[in-house]
């Protein structure tokens, strides 16, 4: 193959090869550092990042997930609980619990919701000091409901 | 009357490239046998997939070779429509190409940073992670995750691609031969990582063969298949590209192939860029595969496979005509190149081992399924 | 009261330099994760203190701190002892390293050149301390019951019988030229500008390449090699201990650094240097310089350490000794061979 | 059956061909979804993979998988891949196992037979008999059950 030439003497004897890597290390010490400096400095988020979950509001404020449970029934790892009940002919939901630890962030209970009540934003700093705080209830899911355009 | 030693290489072991376990016998350095353990990262992926709709599965194949979960989710998602039959439109398929030569490239940097590493070189690692960023970041684009994309769907895909994913894959592409010229600045020329090389861990083609070994592996030792040639799927056979092979199916070759096939991804991107057609991605009635509603496949059975990073990634699917599969079997390149390491390492030093192994460039989730 | 400041100055430098020598062996390893961290384009450390100065202080700290892990059926006295093995003749070996000749203006009690033992055998009291030091390896690898120190301590050994006779060989030339074993007398041979680095190129070269591979250092880090022996010899080290060999490797760094200095780059000498017509020596116009000169170049062969260790990959343990044995050797022969001849008027 | 007809023929055809030159050994050849497979008879499916690597050319053993049909006597399906590297023929060979009994190891024909049949045996519990070292791959000794039977229960009760 063509990297497979053998070093010619004149190579060999005043190394160039290594005198030319060397030349590239030393390049990159003046240049530019790429590293994103994490806590002082963020990546831009990208707008569609799947990041924790949220509700998308009506604008009047109200949860649009009628717990019609599709997406806890397409979750591959089986996470999310749902609850819901009638109130005035309308099916609101009581409970809805994802349990974070188990979530694999596929994104598929987003692409489930009939209702598009559900949606994922680009936070990514989710974690705890405490196992508990892991699972995100109904409370949980309006955190970020600002974030996402209604 | 020497005495042998028996050394534990791994599981955890700074090169054992995951949880790997090799046993090696061993006299002065010299390894006179090895054995191997595997399965410590067994999640029954296979089993998993028996109870799960034929949608998410698709994460399911995002956790097989974590490096390359695009390729996976392409070569399963083909195989499904496969079974059902399906066409999807030229520009899908094209997608598709283009992604898969894209996680080609992430891969094969990620082969010549991990390589280097191993053979105790610890710039190119920064040099190839910093590179395959870029493209981590136009995954992220698209997808919105950067290692588990879960972007294949049955029948297409999860969303439309932004025209400024291919704008930014061309200012990529255009830049890419350079980045490849700075890895082998470090490495191709240089005599020490020459004398690693050449002539350790040598497979012969009769032995390559017979073990079934796959990709950049089976081609180094001078076999030319490549499964993009040998039965052309996507848009391969509109693509104007060679497959490189080796001569002497050494660590050194197995390197120059991987070398040579990021160029050729090179060329294959800049094709998709340029030839890519208007029109939908997705085939004509993507509503019937579409996430909320599992669908019902014909009863019967299919083998798929495509050229992965790694090699040859096979789905062997039966069907019986449920929502779910009646069984899957993964056909893994990492599995398979794994199993012939034994006969690769016979009266090599520890040094040796080591660079074996890492030229195989194996994934542990892949190999233990 | 001759004989009590004698002993005075001789402790006072022994304080100074052992102290100094620890300052510069801590910080050594910032400079040398902030250089490497610049070539590899990222920043290296920088939490701790501004632009992470304080790094070296913390891991000290931690180290300190940490339990000491004893492993199971380990040989408890030599395993206690390696460490010490290991940093002892690091340390020692400070005690001819010639910072500034009696030639520098800066003086201290008169005439007091800034060494702290100006001993005529300085290159054997050299050879000879660092020389021990892979017995500490050995000691660690052999005691520490892990068949992966074991392997690095056979490597070490086998590498120092490899490496130590070019590493004596390749001053032989200088030694011929100079006709003295004192450091003292082989940097004023040297003057400000007649630096063996291009009387002696060859040996220059022979040399450097077997402190790199005395000093355990990448590409030469066999022992050690950490992606295929883990950590080599002290991969059961933790703690206070595991920093005792770190501390002794920095020395032995920055020890074998100023050898180079002094027998090629003309140690102390360096630009605004007079001649003293008087006295018929060199000496440095600017009081001090001659320390900032010495210092300045031995960090000049530091930082060539750690531009190899991001530069190249390690080579093979019998790649290694191939190469000392069937290359090294042979030039350094030749070397001798070729000094003798265009220096026959000297002997 | 010949090396150089391989050239015109499809998987199909190359299934027929092989039923041809095996009229007792393979009990059918049919095509499943585009996946040319043969059933052939236990006892002689060594004897059918040692004719094709060594006088039809198809060389590459890629995989061998146990499927369970608990409803079906024989219960368990033992599937070979096989395909050749110059043409792009590929064969699904399949063997019908009862409970209970075992299969003859390729391994002397194949060196890739060596962890598929293990991983076979782990997986389903079908022991391969000649294999040098027929023991659990994936699955740690003295584990019990075998995973890929369908009535290895799929979530158990947490404790």
């Amino acid at each position: 193959m063509e990297g497979d030439k053998k070093l010619s003497l004149f190579e060999k004897i005043f190394f160039i090869e290594i005198i030319k890597g060397h030349l590239l290390t030393l390049k990159y010490m003046f240049g530019k550092n790429v590293t994103v400096m994490y806590p002082d400095e963020k990546r831009a988020p990208v707008p569609k990042s799947r990041g924790i979950h949220t509700f998308k509001l009506e604008s009047d404020g109200t949860e649009r997930c009628n717990a019609c449970g599709l997406c806890a029934k397409f979750c591959p790892s089986n996470c999310i609980t749902i609850k819901g009940e009638k109130v005035d002919g309308k099916r609101i939901v009581t409970q809805y619990d994802i349990d974070i630890t188990r979530c694999i962030f596929c994104g598929m209970c987003v692409d489930a919701c009939p209702k598009d009540a559900i949606a994922m934003v680009e936070e990514y700093e989710i974690s705890v000091y405490n196992k508990d705080e892991m699972n995100l209830d109904q409370q949980g899911m309006h955190k970020y409901s600002s974030r996402v355009p209604s | 009357m020497p005495r042998k030693m028996t050394i534990n290489m791994g599981p955890q072991h700074p090169s054992t490239h995951g949880v790997l376990r090799v046993i090696l016998e061993l006299e002065g350095e010299n390894v006179v046998g090895s054995d191997m353990e595997v399965g410590l990262l067994h999640r029954g992926i296979e089993k998993l997939a028996e109870s799960m709709t034929y949608q998410q599965i698709v994460t399911l194949t995002d956790r097989l070779d974590y490096v390359t979960s695009m390729t996976n989710n392409i070569t399963y998602v083909m195989a499904v429509e496969k079974l059902l039959g399906i066409e999807i439109p030229p520009r899908g398929e094209y997608i598709r190409t283009l992604i898969a030569e894209m996680q080609r490239v992430v891969n094969h940097m990620m082969f010549v940073g991990i390589y280097a590493m191993d053979l105790g070189a610890i710039t190119p690692v920064f040099q190839t992670f910093r590179d395959r960023e870029i493209i981590l970041d136009l995954f992220e684009m698209i997808s919105g995750a950067r290692l588990t994309y879960s972007f294949f769907r049955v029948g297409g895909m999860r969303e439309e691609i932004p025209q400024e994913f291919f704008d930014k894959t061309k200012d990529f592409n255009d830049k890419l031969l350079g980045m490849i010229a700075e890895y082998e600045t470090l490495l191709t020329r240089n005599r020490i990582f020459r004398a690693r090389n050449i002539g350790v861990g040598v497979v012969s083609k009769e032995y390559a063969i017979n073990c079934g070994l796959t990709g950049p592996v089976l081609r180094a030792s001078g076999v030319p298949y490549d499964l993009r040639k040998a039965k052309p799927y996507l848009m391969y056979d509109k693509m104007d590209f060679e497959i490189a092979v080796g001569d002497n199916g050494d660590c050194y070759d197995r390197y120059l192939v991987r070398i040579k096939e990021l160029k050729e991804s090179q060329k294959i991107i800049a094709q998709c860029l340029e030839q890519m057609p208007s029109g939908a991605s997705n085939c004509e009635d993507y509503k019937k595969y579409k996430i909320p509603k599992p669908f019902k496949v014909p009863a019967g059975e299919v083998y798929f496979s495509t050229e992965c990073p790694k090699g040859e990634l096979g789905f062997y699917i039966i069907s019986d005509g449920t929502k779910s599969p009646y069984r899957i079997k993964i056909n893994s390149p990492s599995y398979i190149n794994t199993a012939a390491l034994s006969g690769m390492i016979e009266g090599a030093l520890i040094a040796d081992v080591v660079a074996t192994i890492a030229s195989l460039d194996i994934v542990l989730g892949e190999l233990d399924k | 009261m001759e004989v009590i400041l004698g002993i005075a100055i001789i402790l006072i430098k022994i304080l100074t330099i052992f102290g100094v020598t620890m300052f510069i062996a801590g910080w050594t390893t910032w400079v040398e994760r902030k250089i490497i961290g610049d070539m590899q384009f990222r920043v290296g450390v920088e939490r701790t203190g501004p632009y992470g100065l304080m790094q070296p202080m913390a891991d000290g700290l931690k180290l300190f701190f940490k339990e000491s892990i004893v492993p199971d059926g380990c040989d408890r006295v030599t395993y206690e002892l390696a460490p010490v093995l290991a940093l002892v003749p690091a340390i020692m070996s400070i005690a001819i390293v010639p910072f500034a000749g009696s030639a520098d203006s800066f003086k201290i009690f008169g005439q007091t050149p800034f060494i702290a033992a100006n001993i005529n055998i300085g290159i054997l009291f050299l050879f000879a301390w660092s020389s021990l030091s892979p017995y500490g390896m050995i000691f660690a690898g052999w005691s520490s019951n892990n068949k992966y120190s074991l392997l690095g301590a056979l490597r070490s050994a086998a590498l120092v019988i490899s490496y130590e006779i070019p590493f004596g060989f390749s001053i032989i030339g200088i030694l011929m030229i100079v006709g003295s074993l004192n450091l003292i007398d082989i940097v004023n041979a040297q003057g400000s500008y007649h630096w063996f680095i291009y009387r002696q190129p060859v040996a220059a070269l022979v040399f450097f390449i077997s402190i790199v591979a005395e000093t355990n250092r990448p590409p030469f880090d066999l022992s050690e090699a950490e992606s295929e022996l883990v950590a080599g010899y002290f991969t059961e080290y933790a703690g206070m201990r595991f920093s005792l060999f770190f501390l002794g490797e920095y020395i032995m760094l920055f020890v074998i650094s100023s050898m180079f200095t002094v027998f090629f780059l003309g140690g102390w000498h360096g630009p605004f240097i007079s001649y003293d017509v008087v006295n018929n020596t060199w000496v440095q116009a600017i009081p001090g310089i001659g320390i900032l000169w010495f210092v300045i170049k031995s960090y000049f062969i530091v930082f060539v350490y750690m531009w190899l260790r991001a530069s190249l990959p390690r080579i093979r343990y019998d790649q290694m000794m191939s190469f000392c044995w069937k290359v090294l050797l042979p030039l350094s022969i030749l070397n001798i061979f070729t000094t003798a001849l265009l220096n026959l008027d000297k002997l | 059956m010949k090396k150089e007809n391989l050239k015109n023929m499809n998987d199909i055809g190359a299934a027929e061909a092989l039923k041809k030159h095996f009229p007792s050994a393979v009990e059918s050849a049919e095509l499943v979804n585009h996946e040319a497979v043969v059933y052939v008879r236990k006892d002689d499916i060594k004897k059918v993979l040692a004719y094709l690597k060594e006088k039809v050319g198809f060389e590459y053993l890629f995989s061998i998988t146990g499927v369970d049909y608990p409803d079906r006597t024989p219960r368990f399906d033992i599937v070979y891949h096989l395909k050749t590297l110059e043409h792009p023929l590929q064969l699904t060979i399949k063997v019908k196992v009862e409970e209970g009994t075992d299969v003859d190891s390729v391994y002397d024909i194949f060196k890739s037979a060596n962890w598929c049949e293990r991983e076979a045996y782990d997986m389903v519990g079908v022991p391969f008999k000649g294999h040098p070292n027929m023991t659990r791959l994936f699955m740690w000794e003295g584990f019990e059950g075998y995973p890929l039977r369908k009535d290895f229960p799929l979530y158990t009760e947490d404790k």
